[in-house]
């Protein structure tokens, strides 16, 4: 089902000021593969995906886009791979109204003339297939909700035609139907031939569309996990570095103290 | 292999839900709505540029109370030509506040281009049109130069524009030279920019139409092609009462011009490039990665704008703006002299934007504010004329007058926020 | 304080090398062309032809009172023996005066009085040059006086000699025009003289002005646009003789200037300079009155009397002096104005 | 195990600009009770709790705090009464360190002079009991991550002494371990008799704390459910407003779809 | 019932882990850690103060060589005055840079209050005590009325200041009345502010040593609460390398004073102010809330603080200080006229905040940019009127070496960006 190669990190490392954000991190994504990335808060997944996307440039490492090792110095440069991201800060413009986010740097232009209406259209459409209910594609984002906005940034991310996508937390503040709507969309993306990279604190969403869990752990990898080949409870201990943790000490009570 | 691009990359669900919101409260259809719609608007304070309108139909009432010959043809129409300097110049500055900066080197860089077009011209003999050309490209290359310290080197703009503010003023005394003030011929085109009138009543009237003219057909236009697309669209109605507006203020103005002299080449040039400049904010790509810079520059940096380009440009605009202005100021003297571009133009450069309604923290205003700013400015100095007060009383009234315009929006505005707009 | 900083250099003076003395030239700004272009080069070479071992040290205070009197304390630093101080507030200027004078450093009062312990003065009156602006412009009215007003736009409200100038010029206009507006116009700007007069037209009426003062040429520019727009031509007035005024006055469209001959002004200032800075008193003949100062003080003093320049001795004036050269004056859209005054 | 009413809004309405965000709700809080409140997105929860906090003023209706009618015209107010919030923007102040934000507005003073030292060592406790992992408390709050300053918010919101405390997606960024210490928390919340409302997305978080669940749709009141008398899937279809929703077709699918 | 308080409010969970973080780079003891460290910062651009403090050098030194008398004892004695005036406008317009927003009117109101004072004292022989706290209380009263504007109708500050630039000015020149300057006395309090210099040399040496010993005795109880608390404390090493350092600045500066005339009072007047206003700015719970609000308006109003008060408690002491900077300032020209406050007051007041590291956005700065910001433009001018060039060179001279004091600042600032601090 999955494809070749199309990203890889070798050894890559960041640091910010006395904090080293990531260690020597190596990272595989195949076409029509959904690799999750997950860790604990702090882990360092949100700088990775930046790191790829260009916001950050890493301090050592490089980075293989189909097997040619590329530099990736600004955004641009990531999206004119073929990367799309998702941001977990989401990074939207809050003055500009949800069609000029969504098309921001790559507005659909009649005679070099914007072309609002077509815009308009197609937001329309994007925003209902992620069954968002936005009271006008007309109003400043700042005026939106969490998760409005947030669907407005995941949106975003699947104009143009990315070879990758990468989402960080892309479900936090969605509703339960907003939420499976974009897993829905994980499952098409992937289907479709496409490499993507899924951050979620969310142990049944990981387990529902990956294929591959990668695990981060203080800014290290810790581990690799085939997803047919694992369960929640193994990647839970990678991700908290013990068996015996918050989340199993409060199962256990919930099973024992259960009325 | 992924299928795409912006026509057709994301799989769309087949269960995809409408996304017509229950809670809109949608306008009713008619002139009841309208004013249904209006009123709602008023109580939560989305009035766009109305108080600043209002502001300055208090000063122009006050002061044609106060002094008759404020209000007359001739005053209005001098007014209209004022205007056109320190206008100019806050269409740059508008720009520039547009990306949450500012510019403090418009003043000197608009003294500094009057000086390059009359040595080169008058002292020099050089061809008009050449040392025009001169005094635009050098303050386009001001702005470069500034823009590059401010996007490449990364030093604060208001300290770039700052060291600009003194260092051009510099360039412009060695300009100058040592004889100082340079007389314009009167005959060159920059002269004639002031001097020019068009004294047939068909001119003033001919341009209002066409504006009214320009402004229905594209609404009609926009609306038509909205409807086919199905996507909602402008009332008929709508576009009816606004025509209607425009069409008032247009004509009043054309005829009260008509009364003195004519419609001023200067004032038409100045409209022209607020609709031009207007146009280019608000539909073509480069004026929508200007606002979203201002909006949000991490942002705009991660949707792959390409931040320093943009932030270079506009301060070339916005130099490039300044010797505009520069142009018409020395065209109302006639000369560039040692004191262009100096005492309170910077300032009511920028004033005219922020009072006109551009935001000083980026990201909201239009090239408009500049002629309605202006407008308050110089009415406010003009009317001060007439009056013919002391300086000191003159300096307080101005400044309380100054303050009093804005209030009226500020407290617009704070309706807006308590409704939960901020 | 008798052991003065020319003390020094004293004993070498009678050979007529005067050792390295230290002048420092102090002037108030750099709006009006003369300072850079006139006095500052004639000051020098004057002090170099008397003097040529002496070292000069140029400060221009840029309008501001403040800059100028830290200019003073690095005069003192530099280690100047005499200041040419032309003072940007002639009143303020006092305890720098004073703090010069406790250094044993002297003091030329240039072109304004300034208060304090000054030791010489030398200047074309402010207040005289108002009055010759003032009584030009009843001249040029003439017959017209009754018919109307003129309109009196005045300088920077913020510039003390202004107020001079203004106060000049009232004493003679008052009583004999009516005046319609006045204004003070900040910075000198001529943008802003330009509104003003285009303000005062509209509100007195274009056929009731009979004429406009300006205190100054930079803002006539302006004015003689807003004359030009209302299709006016009244009698104008100006100051400086700048190059621009001398053409507007060759073209009509200003009545007149204030030409103050600087070179006299330039070489008394350099021959007191120098004469202090060698120790020795000053000649009576370069002395020839007293005056006093706003702080008291007894001045022995210079004062030159300026000159009304108008069509008829532009050529016997400025041209003479060398000021301008008659090429300078009759660019080629002065050519026929030259021609019609004899210029060329 | 629940006390009196803390906290009751009657017939609270709110709109902006053309938007009606709420409309007549209804809600009641008692001491020692957890209440949920849930919601599609878009549904007005984060207005309500804003309503309660004095960020917004409502247009209509009052609130009731111990039985008296209230007006809580800023967030002071709120604070006064003893409403503590944690906001879904989070709202700290970038520029100031992590324990600048978690004491801001009630700084602990000696002398009137701040007492860092003292601030310190209690901001290090607090973070501690949510388990989380900060470099330093002493660099800014700009570079952590969203997890990371998601608690700190909430440690913000635990300082003083709250009856009723809010929190708007409090575990929305946090990782499997921070979430369980967040539920651990709400439940020593509850046992200590504070009010608590939270909003949450999740519904097996909800399930697993909540004593009362609130639903609002598009603006209105849609239903208050007892924890112990319903369950899951008659709260989502509360919120979706349907049986058959993107949720169950893909539960459905995932049943049928299983290899 | 809820427990707590500010002591006890959460229930701490038994299980609670350690927040060490294996990553955090914890430096080495001793003297190589401090280096190691210090080549990081260096690298990464952690500089603080530094970049502007090594631009004031080069300033230095190449304005030394190119004339002697430049780094005399004297020359810099009088620098040390001169800078007073406009550092302390500067300490005021900190503050306002502090939260994000801007004074245009610092200039005017340092006229304005020079002016009361001159007019009261001199004119109208009121006591100099009455006379100086009236001109405070003036200077506050403006700000207060400013921030009323600002913080409650919702005028941006940038047109009220902009306002009050103008009707402030009016209202000092309709003080100062038709005469225009009035002289001090020379005997009263104001004018023996810049006058007087303690000439013996106990009094330089002395004030250094009090500052060198308040700061080491500071950093030893803070290290001492710090170490009994458990709570991470600066090193030894640390502390005393700073100590030493300071003692060398402060020392050196004292040797140089006293090498001309001693210690003026001004200049330690002003010093006390920075340190005072830095404590008040560091330390206390009022600080703390202007930093909140420069970082987060919405943020710190939802924190409970009082923005409207902090806003005007801002513009006040903003206003205050420009007061006291033009009461220095008058005692400098020992007198008030009508170009007080005019001028380039005002953009040199900014600038020095500015230049000295304080952000324009609000939420990052120190009292100290303005002591290290008036040094650098009073060491460019001083430098300039040393060398005696014409105006037009000056400017543009003036104008490059202000950019390049700040390029070294921003290029430090862009390796910190790179290195993801931005
Ligand atoms: N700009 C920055 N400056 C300094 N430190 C940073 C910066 N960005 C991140 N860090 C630090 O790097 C570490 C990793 O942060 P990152 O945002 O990658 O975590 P994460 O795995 O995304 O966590 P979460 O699940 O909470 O989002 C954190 O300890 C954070 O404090
Ligand atoms: N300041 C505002 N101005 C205009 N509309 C607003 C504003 N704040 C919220 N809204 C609108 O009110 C509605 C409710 O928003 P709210 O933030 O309360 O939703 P929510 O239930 O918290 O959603 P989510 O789960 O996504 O956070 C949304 O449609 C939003 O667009
Ligand atoms: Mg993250
Ligand atoms: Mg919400």
């Amino acid at each position: 089902m999955t494809g070749e190669t199309v990203l890889a990190l070798r050894g890559v490392s960041k640091r910010f000021g006395a904090v080293q954000a990531l260690t020597d991190i190596e990272l595989e994504v195949r076409a029509g593969e959904v690799v999750a990335l997950v860790g604990d808060n702090g882990a360092g997944k949100s700088t990775l995906v930046k790191a790829i996307a260009g916001v950050h440039q890493p301090d050592e490492g490089t980075i293989e886009w189909q097997g040619r090792s590329v530099t990736i110095h600004r955004p641009q440069d990531a999206q004119h791979l073929g990367i799309a991201t998702v941001y977990q800060d989401l990074a939207l413009c809050d003055n500009l109204d949800v069609v000029g986010n969504l098309f921001l740097g790559r507005e659909i232009r009649r005679f070099t003339i914007l072309d609002e209406v077509a815009m308009e259209k197609r937001s329309r459409t994007l925003l209902n297939t992620l069954s968002i209910r936005i009271p006008s594609v007309r109003i400043p984002v700042a005026s939106l909700s969490g998760g409005q906005r947030q669907v407005v940034a995941i949106a975003r991310a699947l104009i143009g035609s990315p070879k990758v996508v990468m989402l960080d937390e892309p479900t936090a503040a969605l509703g339960v139907e907003q939420t499976a709507q974009v897993l829905d969309l994980v499952e098409r993306l992937r289907d479709q031939g496409l490499g993507v990279i899924l951050i979620s604190h969310n142990m049944a969403d990981v387990m529902a569309v990956a294929d591959t869990v990668a695990v981060l752990r203080l800014g290290r990898n810790n581990g690799v996990f085939d997803k047919e080949r694992t369960n929640q409870e193994e990647i839970i201990s990678a991700i908290t570095g013990a068996t015996d943790n918050a989340v199993t000490r409060r199962q256990a009570r919930g099973t024992e103290g259960s009325p | 292999m992924p299928k795409g691009g912006v026509n057709a990359p994301v799989p769309v669900a087949p269960e995809a839900t409408p996304a017509v919101d229950p809670r809109l409260l949608v306008r009713q259809e008619g002139v009841k709505g309208y004013l249904g719609e209006f009123r709602r608007r008023v109580t939560s304070g989305e009035l766009g540029s109305l108080p600043v309108v209002l502001a300055l139909i208090i000063i122009w009432a006050v002061f044609g109370s106060l002094n008759s010959s404020f209000l007359s043809a001739q005053n209005l129409s001098n007014l209209s030509q004022q205007i056109v300097g320190t206008g100019m110049i806050a269409i740059g500055v508008v720009f520039v506040l547009l990306l949450g900066e500012i510019d403090l080197s418009v003043g000197s860089v608009s003294g500094l281009c009057a000086a390059i077009f009359a040595v080169l011209n008058v002292t020099h003999g050089v061809n008009q049109w050449v040392a025009l050309l001169s005094a635009l490209v050098g303050g386009a290359l001001v702005g470069l130069i500034q823009g590059l310290f401010f996007a490449k080197v990364g030093v604060p703009a208001f300290v770039v524009t700052l060291a600009g503010n003194l260092g051009w003023n510099g360039l412009m005394l060695q300009v100058l030279g040592a004889s100082g003030t340079v007389n314009l011929s009167g005959k060159d085109i920059v002269s004639r920019l002031y001097s020019t009138i068009y004294g047939e009543q068909a001119a003033a009237y001919g341009a209002a139409a066409v504006g009214v003219l320009l402004f229905l057909g594209a609404s009609v236009l926009d609306a038509r092609r909205r409807q086919a697309a199905g996507v909602p669209s402008r009332p008929v109605l709508d576009i009816a009462l606004r025509t209607v507006a425009l069409a008032i203020i247009a004509f009043l103005a054309a005829y009260t011009l008509n009364q003195y002299k004519g419609l001023p080449l200067a004032l038409l040039i100045f409209l022209i490039f607020i609709v031009v400049l207007d146009f280019v904010l608000r539909r073509t790509s480069y004026g929508r990665q200007v606002f979203a810079l201002g909006g949000n520059i991490e942002g705009a940096r991660r949707a792959g704008i390409n931040v320093s380009w943009i932030r270079i440009s506009v301060f070339t605009i916005c130099s490039t703006m300044a010797a505009v202005g520069g142009l018409f100021l020395a065209a109302q003297i006639q000369s560039a002299s040692q004191t262009s571009g100096g005492g309170n133009l910077l300032m009511n450069a920028i004033a005219a934007g922020v009072i006109g309604g551009t935001s000083l923290f980026g990201g909201r205003g239009s090239t408009w504010s500049a002629l309605l700013g202006a407008l308050v400015i110089g009415s406010i100095q003009s009317g001060m004329n007439i009056q013919g007060l002391s300086n000191a009383i003159q300096f307080m009234i101005t400044g309380a007058v100054l303050l009093a315009a804005v209030v009226v929006d500020s407290l617009a505005r704070r309706t807006q926020q308590a409704a939960g707009r901020a | 304080n008798e052991s003065s900083g020319g003390g020094g250099s004293s004993g070498s003076a009678s050979g007529g090398a005067v050792g390295a003395v230290r002048i420092g030239l102090l002037l108030p700004e750099t709006k009006t062309t003369r300072y850079e272009q006139f006095d500052r080069p004639l000051i020098e070479q004057k002090i170099k032809e008397l003097a040529p071992q002496a070292q000069i040290d140029y400060y221009n205070a840029n309008e501001n009172a403040t800059t100028q009197q830290t200019q003073v304390d690095t005069a003192l630093t530099k280690g100047d023996k005499v200041l040419i101080l032309d003072a940007v507030d002639a009143k303020s200027i006092q305890s720098s005066v004073q703090k010069a004078h406790d250094a044993g450093v002297k003091v030329i009062a240039y072109d304004r009085l300034a208060q304090g312990p000054v030791d010489a003065y030398v200047s074309f009156d402010n207040k005289k040059v108002g009055e010759l602006q003032g009584q030009a412009l009843v001249a040029a009215v003439g017959d017209k006086a009754g018919a109307g007003s003129i309109i009196m736009i005045n300088g920077s409200p913020t510039d003390p000699n202004a107020a001079e100038f203004k106060a000049g010029a009232h004493s003679a206009i008052d009583g004999k025009l009516k005046i319609g507006k006045e204004y003070d116009t900040p910075n000198w700007d001529p943008n802003n003289a330009n509104q003003e007069a285009s303000a005062a037209i509209t509100a007195i009426g274009g056929p009731n002005v009979v004429g406009v003062y300006s205190a100054n040429d930079g803002m006539a520019a302006g004015i003689a646009t807003a004359l030009k727009a209302a299709g006016l031509s009244v009698p104008l007035t100006g100051q400086d003789a700048q190059l621009d005024g001398v053409q507007r006055i060759l073209a009509g469209t200003q009545t007149m200037s204030i030409y103050k001959p600087f070179k006299p002004e330039t070489d008394v200032a350099a021959q007191m300079a120098v004469t202090l800075a060698q120790g020795k008193t000053l000649d009576p003949s370069l002395v020839p009155t007293t005056v006093t100062n706003g702080s008291g003080n007894q001045v022995p003093a210079n004062l030159i009397t300026p000159i009304v320049l108008t069509k008829d001795n532009i050529k016997t004036t400025v041209v003479a002096d060398g000021l301008y050269t008659v090429a300078q004056i009759c660019t080629p859209d002065y050519a026929d104005a030259c021609k019609a005054a004899g210029l060329q």
